[in-house]
């Protein structure tokens, strides 16, 4: 054994025993199993917030009609299938697909440990998540229905039932929140504690894959934003269970409090999942480029200014929601400087191509993908930063293509590439290439299809969460742009079906992974696919950067981190 | 890695202020930090009460957190946090504090400070007097 | 006692994993009451009216909880020391001090709640009493945390296992008493 | 200034206020500066992918990108970018300045306010104020004058609403609590839409309301059949022929 471990903690023993289905698959503590859980729970979730998406997009496109699989879609249960659409997306999928599954799975591996340092409460964590997910798919089924106030949830219509008509929904929706953000504190001290103290021998602080220290600044950010927002959802369940006037104008309190409280943490949480995505397309553009990657440290320092700059601008959503218009300058001049650390990020995963022998595998594909259509969803954040503009642009649909643009590769492309990438270590089988490929082809060009005709939407217009635009006598000739749209995103849903089909085919009947398939350099390679518990049979120690590929003077053109010089 | 640990370990093992001292100190601190404020004056008030609450944490911070024997980056991340937070307040209370701004008011700001429908107390409280700068507020509760 | 993984035992930050730990975890405590706190004092400073209330508070009590809480950190940190030492029921002793004083805090604050509870003076009655309530009420509820976890902790102290503990929930109870320290005359002194 | 710039916006949406072309000229900015990287980006992007692809015997080449000769291919852009977001930013704040924060006085005052699930309108009656006994309160209809600076004050009697009027490219979010002042100067004659821009319960979807903007002889007209004396005298009227 390379490591001297203190007599008094006792050495993994039971990885040896035979473990029952509940303590393997259920009750487990090890950070793969937990990272599984997470990515399946956070799966299933999108599969419904998918299915929102279907319903409501068909009632846009055919108001009236009756949906299958849903029937005909009323009012309330537009604005429900809108709320918990975006709700369900971003906290129940890119969350626990991104940060939850990818930290647990990523972090120990890669950083050459054999677990979290906090095996329980890691478990814990998944738990609790578990609970808010079950809690708020519960709260569709009471009466008046799941909570119809978009993800937002502005008060006083969250507050108020008499204003929201869904008086156990709203409380339900809260609490999923509050459930969910506690899951993840824990989660996110977990990932950070871990990445702290638990890295290998020899690991420096720029020897730590980019993935992993994204997940941690992501982790940070989370942390430190969050607070103020779980001290507003507690005033908003007071508000509306026990009678207090937090957000009660007339008696006192103020709505717009909540939405600083909002996004105070509202916006840093962009860049809480946009940053492992980042990690996750550098990682896998260095090993298909056989790249270093670009100034390793300058990605490391735009991502410090990123993710501080991120709590100086949230006001930006509020812009023309009530707020004094001279704040307005503060929050525009602070908005447009976050483009440039971000923008130096896109520059340096360009740059990292330059000079590399780049194969197309599906993994690549999708990295390559990201960068493609992220940065239409950065260029077009500066129209909504701008004060000015977004008097015109705000609450259209431009807005809502816009975040579209980043949360689609932020949330569905980072995590078709995650999970194309890693697959094989995580399953010790191979994907399927060329259905990959029919995949990816299927999925990029039906996306860019449904989005790019909301931007002219939202340029006429059209703002959002309206059930049926044929009302307006201004939008209802938009009409076939709209109907565009929904048959795009139906085309890109039935090409899903092909990834769920290799995804199975693939764990069960793939040929068998080796140990380092794509030869990268990372440390989760040098172990078996899939790894067993404890990760190792002996834990590596680390002697070079991650990102060492086509050195010079070296036949082969990588250089795994944990192989002595 | 044990090296790490026995290093840690023996962190551990530093001078200890006189916990004893340090605790007295804080309940003398408590004790002129209630007294200040019933001299009424505005000034004292704050500074004994905010003033002395901030030396109180600082001592407990200091000397039974041990920040000072943390590694700095503790203490810098608890400076973060709070920074964040003012950061936070600078940023929401020209909306909340302010009972009017550039093009906006609220109208209904003098009559929701005080919500004495709901406080059948009040009544029978409301005469005690509490200083003279509450003057208006006691005409304004009358009014209801 | 389950298996510690060896993850858990190393320290490339200098410092031990427990008490890295409780540090994030004090930084996230400090933005949840922060967030509540920030808006506390805007809606303090924006309606003098509220001192009114606040005049219904009872400062005695208040600060009479205060002691009780410098003291039982007082005591916890004698635990610390005593832990360091090496000397499990001697620390095990000093927390059970500290439980007592957590335990006499929450007994106050139940006479207190309900004696203003009784009076009128209820969470919904106006937006001063809605702050007292909630803010106390979530300071509360981290020194039930506490106590409990105290408790389990004094438990294994006494038998010596697991002493670095003691340090680990000593922090947080001194950062429990942090945050009444401010509290204190947020919600009482100020008037 | 802003408003001599060509517009993308105005071919869908006509511009009907004074301030609708100084937005479609930042647009356009916007568009022109972004554009310009973003298209630089994509092209570069798809050059180094194609250009690098991988070929038998060609081995990668070993680039840190720490050395300043190598950085300043990402140094110098990111530059370039901090000055193009600088002009954004002047662009944009004037034009929030004129919109938002900048009050010119009022020619007219109308009272806008939000409930769920539909608006009110108090125009001012023939006297030329509101919150007298002659205005004229409408429920989803506003009637204005064209080429009159009008000041809007918005309220909200419940939740929050938006009172968003596309052609003026004009959104203000309404608060219950609130009085928000606000102005317009309207500028072609017709009718257009006025949504709400903001979730407001079950009925949001239905919001909507129609903004007739008037000549003043139309606006004379309109005032006079619907000013509430007209109408107390017609109702009279009635009543006597029955």
């Amino acid at each position: 054994m390379a490591q001297t471990i203190p007599a008094d903690v006792p050495v993994h023993d039971e990885a040896h025993h035979e473990e029952s289905f509940w303590s393997h698959y259920v009750f487990s503590t090890d950070h793969k199993m937990i990272a599984m859980q997470y990515m399946f729970t956070g799966i299933f979730m999108g599969l419904i917030g998918g299915f929102f998406a279907y319903a409501f997009r068909m009632q846009l496109a055919f108001p009236g009609v009756e949906v299958p699989l849903f029937g005909v879609v009323s009012p309330n249960e537009y604005n429900a299938l809108i709320t918990n659409h975006g709700a369900i997306m971003i906290f129940w999928v890119a969350m626990p697909v991104l940060i939850a599954a990818l930290g647990n799975y990523l972090i120990p591996l890669m950083i050459g440990a054999d677990d979290m340092v906090f095996p329980r409460l890691n478990r814990l964590s998944y738990q609790i998540f578990l609970v808010s997910a079950i809690v708020l798919l519960a709260s569709f089924f009471v009466p008046g229905g799941g909570f119809a106030g978009a993800w937002t949830f502005y008060p006083p219509l969250s507050s108020t039932a008499e204003y929201s008509l869904t008086p156990l929904g709203s409380s339900l929706f809260v609490v999923a929140i509050a459930l969910e953000f506690a899951a993840f504190l824990m989660g996110g001290i977990n990932f950070i504690v871990t990445a702290m103290n638990s890295r290998a021998p020899g690991m420096k602080l720029y020897d730590i894959p980019m993935v992993v220290w994204m997940i941690v600044v992501a982790s940070v950010l989370f942390m430190l934003s969050v607070g103020p927002l779980i001290a507003g959802a507690v005033m908003l369940l007071f508000d509306q269970n026990l009678g207090t006037a937090f957000f009660n104008p007339e008696r006192g309190g103020d709505p717009i409090l909540w939405q600083h409280l909002f996004w105070f943490f509202g916006h840093p949480e962009v860049y809480v999942v946009l940053l492992p995505a980042l990690g996750v397309v550098a990682e896998i553009i260095t090993v298909f480029a056989r790249k270093k990657l670009f100034a390793y440290r300058t990605v490391l320092y735009t991502v410090f200014g990123t993710g501080v700059l991120s709590f100086t601008v949230w006001a930006h959503h509020q812009f023309v929601a009530g707020i004094d218009p001279r704040m307005a300058h503060v929050f525009t001049v602070t908005t447009l400087l976050i483009s440039v650390p971000l923008a130096e990020a896109m520059f340096v995963y360009i740059a990292t191509l330059y000079g590399g022998s780049i194969s197309l595998t599906t993994p690549m594909l999708w990295a390559l993908g990201f960068i493609a259509t992220f940065l239409i969803g950065g260029v077009t954040g500066i129209f909504l930063g701008a004060s000015g503009e977004d008097i015109y642009l705000h609450d259209t649909y431009f807005v809502l293509a816009h975040f579209h643009y980043t949360f689609f590769p932020i949330a569905i492309i980072g995590f078709y590439a995650a999970i194309t990438f890693w697959f094989p270590k995580m399953f010790g089988r191979m994907m399927d290439e060329r259905l990959g490929k029919i995949h990816f082809w299927g999925t990029i060009i039906p996306f860019n299809f449904i989005f790019i005709p909301l931007f002219v939407l939202g340029l006429a217009g059209q703002h959002r969460r309206i059930y049926d635009f044929t009302n307006y006598p201004d939008l209802a000739a938009y009409q076939p742009i709209r109907v565009f749209a929904t048959i795009s995103l139906l085309v890109m849903f039935s090409f899903q079906l092909v990834f769920f089909y290799n995804f199975f085919k693939s764990m069960f009947r793939g040929p068998k992974a080796p140990k380092n398939p794509w030869q990268a350099n990372t440390l989760e390679w040098t172990t078996e696919s899939p790894p067993p518990h404890g990760n190792w049979k002996e834990l590596p120690t680390v002697h070079r950067g991650p990102y060492e590929y086509s050195v010079e003077g070296r036949e082969s053109d990588y250089w795994p981190q944990n192989e002595p010089a | 890695m044990s090296d790490a640990t026995a290093e840690s370990v023996a962190e551990e093992h530093v001078h200890h202020p006189n916990y004893t001292r340090i605790y007295v100190i804080l309940l003398v601190l408590l004790v002129i930090s209630v007294l200040g404020p019933m001299l009424e004056i505005r000034i004292i008030t704050l500074l004994t009460a905010f003033g002395i609450a901030v030396v109180k944490a600082y001592l407990v911070v200091k000397n039974f957190m041990h920040i000072d024997i943390a590694k700095r980056y503790i203490a810098y991340l608890g400076a973060t946090s709070l920074v964040f937070m003012l950061l936070f307040f600078a940023g929401a209370a020209p909306d909340v504090m302010k009972p009017d701004g550039s093009n906006w008011e609220k109208p209904l700001w003098q009559q929701t400070g005080v919500d004495i429908t709901a406080n059948p107390e009040h009544a029978a409280h409301g005469e005690d007097g509490h200083g003279d700068e509450h003057g208006e507020d006691h005409a304004e509760d009358g009014s209801h | 006692m389950s298996a510690r993984p060896i993850a858990t035992t190393r320290s490339a930050a200098g410092m031990p994993t427990g008490r890295l730990a409780v540090w994030w975890l004090i930084a996230s405590e400090i933005v949840i009451f922060g967030g509540l706190l920030a808006s506390y004092i805007m809606f303090r400073l924006a309606h003098d009216m509220w001192s009114e209330q606040a005049a219904h508070t009872s400062t005695a009590i208040g600060a009479f909880n205060t002691f009780v809480l410098l003291t039982s950190s007082y005591f916890a940190v004698l635990g610390h020391k005593a832990a360091e030492e090496g000397d499990g029921p001697k620390a095990a002793r000093y927390l059970w001090y500290t439980f007592a004083g957590g335990a006499t805090f929450l007994a106050v604050k139940s006479y207190e709640w309900t004696t203003e509870i009784l009076h009128g003076y209820t969470i919904a009655s106006n937006t001063f009493w809605s702050f007292y309530y909630t803010a106390a009420g979530l300071h509360a509820l981290h020194v039930l945390a506490g106590i409990i976890i105290i408790a389990i902790i004094a438990v294994a102290a006494r038998r010596n296992e697991e002493l670095h503990r003691v340090e680990l929930i000593g922090i947080y109870w001194h950062f429990v008493d942090v945050v009444w320290i401010f509290l204190f005359p947020l919600l009482y002194i100020a008037k | 200034m802003l408003e001599r710039i060509p517009s993308v916006i105005d071919v869908l949406v006509p511009q009907a206020s004074t301030y609708a072309g100084d937005i479609d000229g930042l647009f356009t900015i916007i568009l022109v500066s972004v554009g310009i990287w973003f298209f630089a980006s994509e092209i570069v992007f798809f050059w180094l992918i194609f250009r690098f692809r991988k070929k038998d015997g060609v081995r990668a080449q070993y680039v840190s990108g720490e050395k300043q000769s190598e950085k300043k291919w990402v140094t110098y852009p990111h530059l370039a970018i901090l000055l193009f977001d600088v002009l954004i930013v002047v662009a944009a704040v004037r034009v929030w300045y004129d919109i938002k924060q900048d009050l010119p006085p009022a020619e007219r005052t109308v009272r806008v306010i939000g409930q769920q699930w539909a608006w009110t309108f108090v125009h001012p009656g023939p006297d030329g104020e509101i919150d007298t006994a002659d205005d004229i309160a409408k429920v989803n209809e506003l009637h204005v004058e064209v080429d009159r600076l009008h000041h809007y004050k918005l309220e909200s009697k419940d939740v929050l609403h938006n009172f968003s009027v596309p052609v003026f490219r004009l959104k203000q979010d309404a608060i219950p609590g609130r009085v928000i002042t606000g102005w317009f100067t309207p500028t072609k004659t017709g009718e257009w839409d006025v949504q709400c821009a903001e979730i407001c319960g079950v009925g949001h979807g239905l919001m909507g309301a129609r903004i007739h903007i008037e000549t003043a002889e139309q606006h004379a007209a309109w005032m006079a059949q619907e000013s509430p004396l007209q109408l107390a005298a017609n109702a009279a009227q009635k009543q006597e022929e029955e």
